[in-house]
């Protein structure tokens, strides 16, 4: 049997049980590698369930920096009995097997073609721990070591880690060190290290942080000013509005009075988050909600008033795989449709899609300033992969010169010197009118918000006239928008290729790594990453430019396609669909074997 | 169609202390039918902001949808207003009110808008201690879609179709003291002796504000059978309790008879005399509350009054300790951490 | 000045004051011309308020049988002294202005170009009448004898609907002919009759009824079985649920008790309303919902959830002009988009598309059959016009030997003979599985029905696998959906032209007119009438037949093209947008207006 | 992944009348945490089923979302169930009910799941006095997402994270009372004695039945300082009754003292006696059970038992006339007036 060898570049997949504890150990694995200055991913594969059930960790390193998933994976360790029969499937030919030898391992679970790699971690526990806490939490520590001792990891690292971990309970640092050593000291004792899989330090991080897409779009809401989060929880999207009041609990508290800059509200349902967000942005403060599917379902009523009585407001969608409660805690991009043209009636919303860390604070920060610009709600799609796994990514910025943005908003001087103050008024031709904030003037500028048809003066008219001139006036506005938001990012200079890919979101790691598999195999093409829904010009001559695209998302039915197909009348036939819905994040090799089996079909 | 008023200024119109007259106070002419209870409550929350010397860009009205909700075009015409979607008018309110804690936030309601579809968020508001002013327009029917029964219509009350109603009715002030409202009050579309000191009361209370007004759909439930009709109701109001309002400064003139009055001190130094209170009857001991609306339930009379007030609650603001500074008037300079407090943060997460 | 002359083939509108009892008067007018034999189509143009705002009733007499809305109006009754100046404006020059000269005409309002026409009714009425509620009753036959005279026509026919109508309240029949002789005398005594605008009896209508949409909807749920409707008040769709329970207790009541063989409940939200349905069809009763817009925005968790775990379900939406309340009492067909894909996730509904009340009949009827055979929502789109309005209509008709196909379902003899039931089995490879109803079997085939994944036995999972076989299979189910719901109308034998028109709903009437305006301009093309979403083989077909394809809705983002266009992979440069979105119902002059601007820029 | 148990018959566990054994009323291996309260719970509803002898395919399982509404997978499991949507369970409840008024629908759902997203629906189902077990496993906070504070957890109460809840709790036993709910109860997932009577109680109820159990969440409320955990709860339980369950046919065996015991026959025949009563409390006097839970509160009592209860009401069904034949199974002929009637109707429409 020829075992893999590979340095800085393979999969390992930790198997554990939920609510064990394991999290942080495998945590420290992932931070080791971050710190030994490799690129990694990490994907936490785990169950709609409390404690008890199987939960998967899966780490890729990849020296060459590819951060998106790779399927095959090269060393498992297994600390769940319970999943041990699919685990020990789950190893590529070649590949290791880390588990728990306390117990022997049933015959039918020994594979021919892999390496079996003994820990007897409960073993050890019980002869060295009493607390069954203990044994519980140590028991992870114990594997942790022997994997750094088994992949040649740097145990400085490591013990650094541990000593900025428990900083605060200093008495733990000695007895996790020394829970490694266990491990360490096992493997030395019994097994030729390190194995065939190996890292080595290199530079390769730069200064890149690691971190969830849902806290940088908490902290980036603390940034873009939101005074009020209103919310209901549900899994992807909780930890974001969790980041958001405690970063604000840091970050905003009046030095003098020690009170709050900043409302949280748990709302009773996401009628009531939206509705708390929309009465907050309509009373001038900048306010948010955060949800997933089912909630974006429910405030589909709420939208529409907002597009139509124009309010801003800002919704972040942390995308889960649907329809209905679907996989609750498994990854899609499948909530476009529903978030582009949600209410009754024409309706079109402006959607925002970040693809890291970064860009989530960025683009949540921003999202205030277009939703006041454009009084109207703005919609950030991430995903459950983005916004609850750790990825590696470019430190955060900040402008310090940066102003809000707070749009057309008409103050007390303002009213004094108009004549009549028309709320739907396009006084700039932009398609963009000029609100005012309740107590702003005490006999001027107050007008009355309704979901119902008015006139350029706020007042309610069944004249189907009025009703038209408002209606084009707001095609008028999403016009402006397409220039508004945040523009395409373009691969190349100029188009260089007769194809091209469209991608956007967490899809970008794997088909910038697809894009060189596809060039390894001698196929090229031009690349652009969608940030933004309006699309705008450049978006337009990237499609125009090509004779074939493909466009690669996670969802069954192409929602990105339909959406370039509708508002840039493309012919269908130019746009390709590759697609992969089964929840996990898609693969750079999905992709590229997708293309070049399409391509052979020509 | 809203039609605008011609608003001519009559020189001699009375003024309040601050300069307005009550004209300044209304709203476009009602497009609702003659003689809808509505109207004279629209008419009495003019005359309560009126003589409170409210200025209009203090107050924010705030609706769902319904007959109802459509009134506060038709008062407050300086104050901004929204009217916004079936039964949601209290997280909107909510929102508002966490963005400015220093306007006064009217909200109007009906009782398809409140006990329906609205009761989620109702039930919800009352938990929270939202300082707003709820006003329920209740007239037992659903008036803007013809009359349909709405979840307040009591049992057997007979529609103008000629059915009767077989479904428990929702008490809306009960429901709120269970739910621990601090400021319950009920009153009657037709007595704005009641109506108008309540309101002003129910604007001075810090905390939520509930006003279940019994206000009669001539169109669709003031048929005889209905048991919120107008004659139905005359024939069986009771009140509770007399309300006197002394705004902050002015002093007490009356003097009520020991044990049938009381006095309270509000939120803002108004102050609050109850009199003709039934003997040893405590508008501030909700659990006798809950024993009065229930006898009178039970005699079928409708009980009209402050029927429960605490007068020093904690509102949301409180709860959330939040600055004291609107919300809405920070800027960037107290809002934003900078690129200091972010260097930090990304020195933590490597 | 040349005044209009016509025979059959003219447009009055009535000006009047909301809630003032000049519906049934008017309602008269319109069966008086039904049965003089003349084809016609009247509009209730209503505001939304309960009382006291000016209220229109429009009514198109056309030999020919066209039954779309015309624009220009060549006789205006005005009883609104409200809306008297815009009324005024409206009449077409050459028309004629019938008002009540009991004050005289203010001269500003008196135009050179038309007939006036002033019939003191008001002063007829104090003169005839003491009670007031009499005056204002009675005000309205007046107007309407009037109108007989001077339209030449047949007072038999008005006496015969006077007895009519009043069959039980005999007594009210003698005042109300007198009260229309009051108007006839006047006008003998006053005017020149008839006026170039005359009527003459013809034999044009067949065994036509005379029925709104909503009526014939809620007849049809009688006919197609259900037995529980639950339902939250909304305009247009109130008096569709009402038309149900109207006609249930009438031919749903049990002989021997009484009691009936239905349920209506009156939900507290449009939530609850669906869930109702929801929760009767999963134990095997036929249950539907009706609601409008803003009741299908608050309705999408649920529909997805019905999607995806599979349960049949009926909802109408009776269509008004979105988006948020919009205009309310206006028509419009601006919900499809959001029909279509209703919920988060990749789903996908069908939608039924009835033109007339025969169909609102015969379609409402048949979707219990296609919900229970397809095991999903089926969602009849209709609107406001075709809701809310008289429409004349082939008579209704059911085959007495159909059956309920009541689908896929296993009594106790199939599960006793099976080995073991799989809720999700696509036994028959239709993508359509085998459900049991509660209380069917004491120990087989029960089953847990969830919005979460799960396996073809209905246990739950999270393996990507079984999540990916079972979004395909729903999508094998949308394809057998396509050829098992109503097929498109197809208006000629085989394809004759170069260019075809798509239309359907509410659509229609104006369209096929329009294709008669466009013949005398020389302009020829085919037609289809789309009556079902997901579109078959016979709709591909024609789009692929045909080098341009009009497209012609009542929307503003031309939601149907889209839906063609994304399900069709249809190049989208062939599909022309022909819309009309204010609220008004689409007129012929409209629609070939906008074709031939289209074709002059060719 | 739900587990299906290997069920091998053991031929010597006992049977119920209809030869079933408990094994036949199990379901799926829960997944939910060690210890947690609803785990118990399950066990008690499929207890209370085995021993009435209830045939499996004749009740209906029904539920939202949360660990709670996850429960009808691990009782019963020949039994049809339905896991909907957040909050909407009651509505589901209603439809399924409708459609076939002779089988027995447990609806199981959470604090979360009924007194914050679906309390509209709740409200308005005691309202209709719909007739199905409504059993609330509470726990005071959103187990499946991690353990925030519900709205109904006491003020004051701490949560794992160490904060105390600033917002009032709702009392779903009182709200029910208020709301005219006809069968009341409170009881805790630790005392399987008090509970199973009550669940065999509920499903003879004919009409609304509440039970609200106290369920702790192991994981994230049973900390010290929640109000919620299983010590707090043992310290501060009281009973206001001790049910006795007799199906019908069988006779009462027991006798209890005068005034401190209550018999009632059910809808269905069985009997229920009530005994420890307090002096001079009858389980049947609305306002005295108000009264009581008020008191309880007050002395921060968790007061357990069947608070309240009115034998013979009217359901959904009886109010709506509906024939005595489950609508789900009537056909065609029963159904479709067919063309005969039809052509009249076209008559009508000339
Ligand atoms: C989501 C939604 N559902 C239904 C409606 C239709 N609707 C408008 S007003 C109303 C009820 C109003 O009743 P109430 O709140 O009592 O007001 P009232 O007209 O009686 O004053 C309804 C059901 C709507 N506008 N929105
Ligand atoms: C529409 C919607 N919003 C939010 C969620 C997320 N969610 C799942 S369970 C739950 C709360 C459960 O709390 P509870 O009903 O008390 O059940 P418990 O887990 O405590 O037993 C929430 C908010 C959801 N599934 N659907
Ligand atoms: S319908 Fe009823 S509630 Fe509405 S305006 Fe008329 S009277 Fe008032
Ligand atoms: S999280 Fe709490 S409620 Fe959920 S299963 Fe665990 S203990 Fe039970
Ligand atoms: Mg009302
Ligand atoms: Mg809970």
């Amino acid at each position: 049997m020829r075992s893999i060898a590979a340095v800085n570049d393979f999969v390992v997949r930790f198997a554990n049980v939920n609510g064990t504890g394991s999290a942080s150990a495998n945590n420290m694995f992932v931070k080791a590698i971050f710190r030994m200055g490799l690129p990694f991913s990490a994907k936490n594969i785990f169950p709609s369930n409390i404690q008890g059930l199987p939960t998967w960790y899966e780490v890729r390193i990849s020296e060459k920096g590819y951060l998106g998933r790779r399927d095959d994976i090269d060393l498992m360790v297994c600390v769940n009995p319970q999943s041990l029969p699919q685990d020990v499937k789950s190893v590529r030919s070649g590949g290791y097997f880390v588990y728990d030898s306390t117990k022997i391992l049933h015959p039918e679970f020994v594979r021919e073609d892999i390496t079996y790699i003994g820990i007897p971690m409960m073993e050890i526990c019980l002869r060295e721990y009493t607390d069954p806490r203990q044994r519980q939490l140590f028991k992870n520590m114990i594997y942790v070591g022997a994997l750094s001792m088994l992949l040649d990891m740097d145990f400085e690292v490591f013990k650094g880690i541990i000593a900025d971990e428990f900083k605060k309970k200093e008495k733990l640092i000695a007895p996790n060190i020394n829970a490694m050593e266990l491990g360490r000291n096992y493997v030395k004792e019994h097994y030729e290290y390190p194995l065939g899989l190996r890292m080595e330090s290199r530079d390769l991080v730069g200064d890149s942080i690691v971190m969830d897409g849902n806290s940088a779009c908490g902290l980036g809401a603390v940034y873009g000013g939101a005074t009020v989060a209103a919310w209901y929880p549900i899994t992807p999207s909780t930890s974001l509005v969790n980041a958001f009041e405690k970063y604000a609990n840091r970050l905003r508290i009046d030095k003098e009075t020690g009170k709050k800059k900043f409302a949280v509200v748990q709302a009773e349902d996401e009628l009531a988050a939206i509705g708390v967000a929309i009465g907050a942005n309509w009373n001038g403060s900048r306010a948010f909600t955060a949800t997933s599917g089912p909630g974006v379902s429910l405030m589909n009523e709420f939208l529409g008033l907002a597009y139509f009585a124009e309010i801003p407001v800002v919704l972040t969608d942390v995308q889960r795989s649907g329809p209905s409660t679907g996989m609750p805690t498994r990854t899609q991009q499948s909530d476009i449709t529903l978030a582009a043209y949600a209410s009754h009636g024409d309706t079109k919303h402006i959607l925002i899609f970040p693809a890291n860390p970064k860009e989530c604070f960025e683009l949540q920060a921003l999202s205030f300033d277009l939703a006041d610009r454009l009084q109207t709600p703005i919609i950030v799609m991430i995903d459950l992969d983005l916004g609850m796994n750790e990825h590696l990514s470019p430190p955060l910025t900040w402008d310090d010169n940066r102003k809000y943005d707070l749009g057309k908003v008409y103050d007390a001087e303002d009213l004094d010197r108009l004549a009549q103050y028309g709320r739907y008024l396009d006084s700039d031709g932009d398609g963009i009118t000029y609100r005012t904030i309740p107590g702003t003037h005490p006999t001027k500028g107050s007008f009355f918000t309704r979901g119902t048809s008015r006139d350029e003066y706020a007042r309610y008219t069944e004249d189907g006239a009025a009703y038209v001139r408002n209606m084009n006036r707001l095609l008028k506005k999403w016009d402006t928008a397409k220039e508004t938001v945040p523009q395409p990012e373009l691969y190349q200079e100029g188009n260089l290729h007769k194809e091209g890919i469209i991608f956007f979101g967490t899809t970008t790691y794997s088909a910038l790594e697809a894009l060189d598999l596809l060039k390894e195999q001698g196929v090229e093409m031009d690349a652009m990453r969608l940030i933004s829904f309006p699309f705008s010009k450049k978006v337009e001559e990237f499609v125009a430019a090509h004779e074939r695209i493909y466009v690669i998302e996670q969802n069954r039915d192409a929602q990105m396609r339909s959406l370039l197909i509708n508002e840039l009348e493309v012919d269908p036939k130019k746009l390709v669909r590759i697609l992969n819905f089964d929840g996990m994040p898609i693969t750079a090799a999905n992709i590229s074997g997708q293309i070049m089996e399409r391509k052979l079909k020509d | 169609m809203t039609y605008v008023k011609p608003s001519f200024r009559h020189p001699e119109l009375p003024k309040n202390d601050l300069g307005f007259t009550k004209k300044d106070y209304e709203g476009a002419i009602s497009t609702l039918c003659g003689g809808c209870g509505h109207d004279s409550i629209s008419g009495a929350i003019t005359q309560a902001c009126f003589e409170m010397s409210i200025a209009p860009h203090r107050l924010a009205k705030l609706s769902g949808i319904g007959c109802s909700s459509k009134t506060p075009t038709y008062f407050l015409g300086n104050s901004h207003g929204f009217n916004s979607v079936h039964g949601r008018m209290p997280s909107v309110a909510t929102g508002a009110n966490l963005a400015n804690r220093d306007l006064i936030y009217m909200g109007v309601s009906g009782d398809g808008d409140t006990a329906s579809i609205g009761m989620g968020q109702f039930v919800h508001s009352v938990r929270r201690n939202l300082n707003v002013v709820y006003i329920v327009m209740n007239n037992g029917c659903y008036g803007l879609t013809k009359g349909q029964d709405s979840a307040t219509a009591d049992v057997g009350s007979i529609s103008k179709s000629g059915v009767a109603n077989s479904f428990q009715a929702i008490d809306l002030t009960a429901l709120a003291l269970e739910l621990g409202a601090t400021f319950v009050g009920r009153s009657f579309s037709g007595d704005r002796e009641q109506l108008i000191p309540m309101i002003k009361a129910a604007i001075s209370h810090h905390g939520f504000a509930l006003i279940d007004v019994i206000s009669p759909c001539v169109t669709f439930n003031n048929n005889t059978g209905s048991t919120k009709s107008y004659d139905y109701v005359r024939e069986h109001i009771t009140t509770a309790d007399v309300i006197d309002f002394v705004p902050p400064g002015e002093e007490i003139t009356m003097e009520y008879a020991e044990g049938t009055s009381a006095d309270l001190t509000l939120h803002d130094g108004s102050m609050l005399q109850l009199h003709k209170l039934a003997p040893n009857w405590d508008p501030r001991d909700k659990f006798a509350a809950m024993q009065r609306i229930h006898l009178a339930r039970v005699k079928q009379e409708i009980l009209t009054g402050l029927l429960y007030i605490d007068p020093d609650t904690e509102d949301l603001h409180d709860m959330l300790h939040t600055v004291d500074k609107p919300l809405n008037a920070l800027r960037e300079a107290e809002l934003c951490p900078g690129m200091g407090a972010l260097e930090l943060i990304n020195q933590s997460l490597r």
